[in-house]
């Protein structure tokens, strides 16, 4: 990569006007350099796994959504179409940084190495959420919008006590950011000057709901006016995302305080597996954005930098082979049990928990006896 | 008369309420093009003026905060929360501003604002989408909170609660959302008055919303085994029919109330504590609760488990009826 | 007053780094015209009305603490400090502007016809609010910080649907900025474009919490960002902020969209008449901001302007004339009656309150019969 | 054993926790160089260093939702509400992340997060500062709500509080702060027990927090009259010490709760359907309730009338006494 004084020069730049800042691109959409791409370099070897990370990510909402098709998940919110931004921005990070995520960002979990089996039993209503955030340091889904980003911005201020270089990530999107709690979060973390990094997909929709009826201004526009380091970028160009967030989340392990990083993107399916999109966009819409294609872009970029069809022959292959155990673990996930879940409410005992545990089990044995 | 489902049944409530009165708005998140994640006020953005229902920005505190804002200048603004667990980023507004301003206005202003909540859970959704969370709200002076159990009441409630000068929580039972009844012309009954589905002489179940079904079920199987059961459904939660809860409990002597909703500082121990006190001299039995357990809402693949069913009625039926 | 065409110039200007715009002032602390004053120009019959205004509004405040501290009144939050801040901003606005005040505003209110009596019932624990709003067109008071903004942004959008060309404004301090309520409220209001005026009187201090712990940028730039048309005034010069709130309720009324205003005052005395503010505030920066005291510098304005005594001594008389009718009126106030409350919780009839309705009287009785 | 007042308690408590473990953090506003509104946080930020004590910006919703971040990073936040009425703000993170993130984490997750809110009226304030708003957060699963009455429970329940693993709305009576009494150098009990502070043959009364002092003088003038009248203090309202309950009603078949909070789906309102179900045979009369009136807390001019007093305390015994 290019050094980030080079990168400054296309990336920073005015954002104050109601229009904001372009946004910075490194690969067009037709896979040809941008004049910054040509200027900064691109590493071919980083775009070859990026883009892996990408077409696993793409075939893991392929599965899940045939999978909810034949019952075998109740619900899937896909991030088909934001995997360059998840994968851009979870690739930058240190794997130390802790990460808050809101509940589309199974690209950057993946990345992250949580398994498809943790990712689905969620949504086949096994559990409220799949991991232990210990390990990846990846933070159980919020479904709450915009919940998160206070959680993120108290975790980074434990990481300013302890004087650590963190940072702490946060995902949200561009319907969450008109809540309340994400702007508590902007301006706290602001004021306390907290290792955040506040990352929204702007995926253009809240469900029915476009960004023009959710803000006036692009939302790195409004960030730089609680005094966060606003950053404008192509989402679906992983080479870019990733750029930006390095650049970013250098400036604060610097001390520059929090940034936030507005990554245009776009959903293009349901907003789950239960939404008709039809019902509030149009298919042109639609078809414009394909030829954004974050995947797309990519594979013409890097078979125009030679990568060799036995890269993309291996790369078909592991996504066939992530496809099957993609299936498998999903068949694999068994139900919950009523009678654990008395014991995960507290930590300490409880009577009315205690109490309520054995008039279950009770019930249990009296129904069995009946039957 | 007409047939329609309780969700179709709500929307002609709503289409009515504004038909009646131009200054009745609905809004919330979706509620416009897409109708609302359950298609509830289907087809109402087009046939009215766009400024009378309004897709607004993803935010419920704000939702409710404007809505006191335009009833304040006179309009009847009528809320959509997309599911139970949102409804919390609004509580404030709700606790302090929407239930408190005629109190603390020394009663000069009136906000006549309907807050809908599809409540409850039995759809196998993700968490946060399947609470009960009425007892928030009937604790708190100065609202009003109705549930309805079919599509009639749903029709005429939410016309009853939109003319409301008083704000009012509705909860509209999602998972009976596609159930399908008969819907007068006229309401039988005020908002809130308690419906005497079905007398017994051996024990009365009380149930509201979602759970009236599940009693029903209950009582036709108890009767099947010879006893006679009864059903009140509540349809008003604040306040209760508390008369009509009292004849009933004195004339069976056994009270078992059913609700979604975990019964530790419940409506359910309201309805206990109060039937207790009033029926003192007539209860044969204790006043008995099958609600949920203490816990949040469990992953849906025990939520069958987990939701007061005809067994546990009959369970509970059966241990008032041991006393 | 001068053309706005000319005030733009000197009150527009960048307001995107972190910095913010310097804050327009039209008349100096030492009273004399600032360049701008003495290029705008400034209503000397006016600025009497105003410098009017503000000498009642100081005297309300010191009758109501002496009132306090002689029991009369429970709690008194002063306004003191604050007047040039409300009192031009409210002179700007029409009088069938709705305006929804925080807990402060007793200037502003003064301005809207409130009596004195009205003013304090609240704070001698008569009742929870003072007047009907409907007269005066000015809301009750709201104590949870922010929500009123809310309020505001609603009753605002009524006024677009009615096609009406009303300001609707609302009060807050610095601190309330940090609440979700007023971000939600400002980014309604810009997504909106509802006519509604933000106005901040950043008086430094939230109880002991001085600014720099809320906020990393001014106010106003967090505003811009949002896309409000935002504004800087030095909030101790009432001509300043009268020409200010002029010029954005005119924007506002053409179509323009939200705005917001901070201005800069302070609060000279404790956050109410419980607190002390010298555990957590130096004499020196008091000291500092008695010279720029709004009244002071109005009074060398208006001597330098020739302003003869017979205005001053006919304005202390009839201060003084005011002072006895806040303190008959103060001592006027009669104690609630718990017994017309129960009326006063709902408009229609309810079961519950009646019951305890006869249960209070019944206890009365019983208690009286006892005694 | 010393001698000191309420708020004084709760700051040597505080100091002791943050002493002990070095995760221990306060955090509010204005809980720093001013100590608090109440000053309970007197000195503490001199003494510690300020990371350890934090001034926040004015936002509960912030300070909760922060304080989760703290937690899962293993502080162990203590936050401060500034009064009751400005907690509501911050209910969403209460609710739905605080309360329920250890059972939506499959129990890997712990909050111990403590929430200090100063409680109840009797203070001449005005709106919004003289809340009881205990049922909310007793109703929700997942939290544990306790409430202290006087400087010996004040300086150990803190501490416990702070102590446990699982998230904890710790009240604070504010208006008696400034009342003294005797703390011990160990605690006498468990975090969640009642305390029997008198024992009755004719009736029970049953208080928390503020109202404590109020039953305990009611009893005295009832001794005065010849009846023996006893008094638990609740101490814990989440979960609620059954156990002592069912036996001091047993004992005097005679219960009556006090409390300031509104009477509707209240913890009177569990407590009544928990005793008249537990005691069922035992009850010589019906639980009866002592509380608010269902209205917004009033103007101060009004509240010695309107907090449940000595002498509405006496009419609900001798109502008791007269089944
Ligand atoms: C507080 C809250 N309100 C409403 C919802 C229901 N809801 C779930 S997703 C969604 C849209 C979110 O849009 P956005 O933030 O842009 O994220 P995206 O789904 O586009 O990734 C809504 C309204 C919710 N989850 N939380
Ligand atoms: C939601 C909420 N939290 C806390 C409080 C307690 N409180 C009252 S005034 C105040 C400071 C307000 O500061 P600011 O907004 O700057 O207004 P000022 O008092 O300076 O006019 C606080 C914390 C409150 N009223 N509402
Ligand atoms: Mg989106
Ligand atoms: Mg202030």
């Amino acid at each position: 990569m290019t050094a980030p004084t080079r990168l400054d020069a296309y990336v920073d730049g005015p954002r104050a006007d109601s229009e904001g800042r372009p946004m910075f691109q490194l690969i067009a959409p037709d896979g040809t350099l941008t004049n910054a791409g040509e200027q900064l370099g691109v590493s071919v070897e980083l775009a070859q796994e990026l883009y892996s990370d990408m077409v696993l990510a793409r075939r893991l909402d392929q599965e899940a959504l045939s999978l909810q098709r034949q019952g075998e998940l109740s619900l899937w919110l896909m991030s088909w179409g934001q995997e360059a931004a998840q994968v851009g921005s979870i690739r930058a990070l240190r794997p130390s940084d802790m990460v808050f995520p809101s509940y589309r960002e199974h690209a950057a979990a993946l990345c992250r190495g949580i398994s498809p089996a943790d990712l689905m039993r969620q949504w086949k209503g096994s559990s409220h959420s799949g991991w232990d955030p210990k390990g990846p340091r990846f933070h159980i889904y919020s479904l709450v919008l915009g919940t998160q980003t206070l959680h993120a911005t108290g975790y980074a201020s434990g990481a300013v006590m302890e004087r650590t270089d963190e940072v702490v990530a946060t995902y949200f999107g561009d319907g969450a950011a008109s809540q309340g709690d994400v702007n508590e979060a902007f301006n706290w973390a602001a004021a306390g000057s907290l290792p955040v990094l506040f990352f929204c997909q702007n995926n253009q929709w809240a469900i029915s709901t476009p960004t023009t009826i959710q803000m006036r201004t692009p939302l790195h526009v409004r960030a730089a006016g609680f005094g966060l380091d606003a950053y404008h970028v192509d989402g679906n160009d992983v080479m870019a995302v990733h750029a930006v967030t390095t650049l970013a989340t250098e400036r604060i392990r610097d001390g520059g305080g929090p940034a936030l990083i507005e990554a245009q993107t776009y959903r293009f399916g349901g907003h789950s597996s239960s939404d008709d999109p039809k019902r509030y966009r149009s298919d042109d819409e639609v078809a414009g954005w394909e030829l954004r294609d974050p995947l797309r872009r990519m594979e013409t970029f890097l078979r125009g930098a030679n990568a060799g069809d036995e890269f993309f022959d291996a790369l078909a292959q592991e996504a066939d082979t992530f496809a099957a155990t993609v299936r498998e673990q999903c068949k694999g996930l068994a139900g919950a049990d009523l009678g654990d879940l008395f014991d995960r409410v507290y930590v300490d005992a409880h009577p009315v928990l205690d109490e309520e545990r054995l008039a279950h089990a009770h019930h249990l044995t009296t129904l069995g006896s009946e039957n | 008369m007409t047939t329609m489902t309780v969700g179709a049944a709500i929307n002609a409530g709503l289409r009515k309420a504004m038909e009646d009165d131009d200054k009745v708005l609905v809004m919330g998140e979706d509620v416009g093009v897409l109708g609302g994640v359950f298609r509830v006020t289907d087809g109402l953005q087009k046939d009215f003026a766009e400024g009378r229902v309004v897709d607004t920005p993803l935010a419920e505190s704000g939702i409710v905060g404007t809505a006191i804002g335009l009833a304040l200048r006179g309009y009847r603004p009528v809320c959509e929360i997309q599911f139970d667990g949102f409804v919390y980023p609004a509580f404030d507004q709700i606790v302090s501003q929407l239930a408190k301003m005629r109190a603390r206005s020394g009663g000069r202003l009136a906000l006549p604002v309907v807050i809908r909540i599809p409540v409850g859970g039995g759809i196998g959704a993700v968490e946060h989408h399947s609470e009960s969370n009425e007892a928030y709200f009937a604790h708190t002076a100065g609202l009003r909170v109705v549930s309805c159990s079919n599509p009639d009441d749903a029709f005429h409630m939410i016309q009853q609660a939109i003319n409301s000068d008083d704000p009012v929580i509705f909860y509209e039972p999602k998972r009976r959302y596609w159930e399908k009844g008969e819907v007068l012309t006229s309401p039988t009954r005020g908002l809130h008055d308690a419906a005497v589905l079905r007398s017994g002489t051996d024990c009365t179940l009380v149930a509201h919303g979602p759970t009236v079904k599940t009693a029903l079920a209950a009582a036709a199987a108890a009767e099947e085994d010879g006893f006679s059961v009864g059903v009140v459904d509540l349809r008003s939660i604040s306040p209760l029919d508390t008369e009509t809860l009292r004849n009933e409990a004195t004339s069976s002597g056994r009270v078992v109330i059913v609700h979604e909703a975990s019964t530790f500082v419940s409506i359910g121990s309201e309805i206990a504590a109060s039937i207790s006190e009033s029926c003192f001299y007539d209860l044969q039995a204790p006043v008995l609760r099958v609600g949920a357990y203490n816990m949040p809402y469990p992953p849906a693949s025990v939520e069958d488990d987990f939701l007061p069913d005809v067994d546990r009625v009959l369970a509970a039926v059966d241990r008032s009826l041991s006393y």
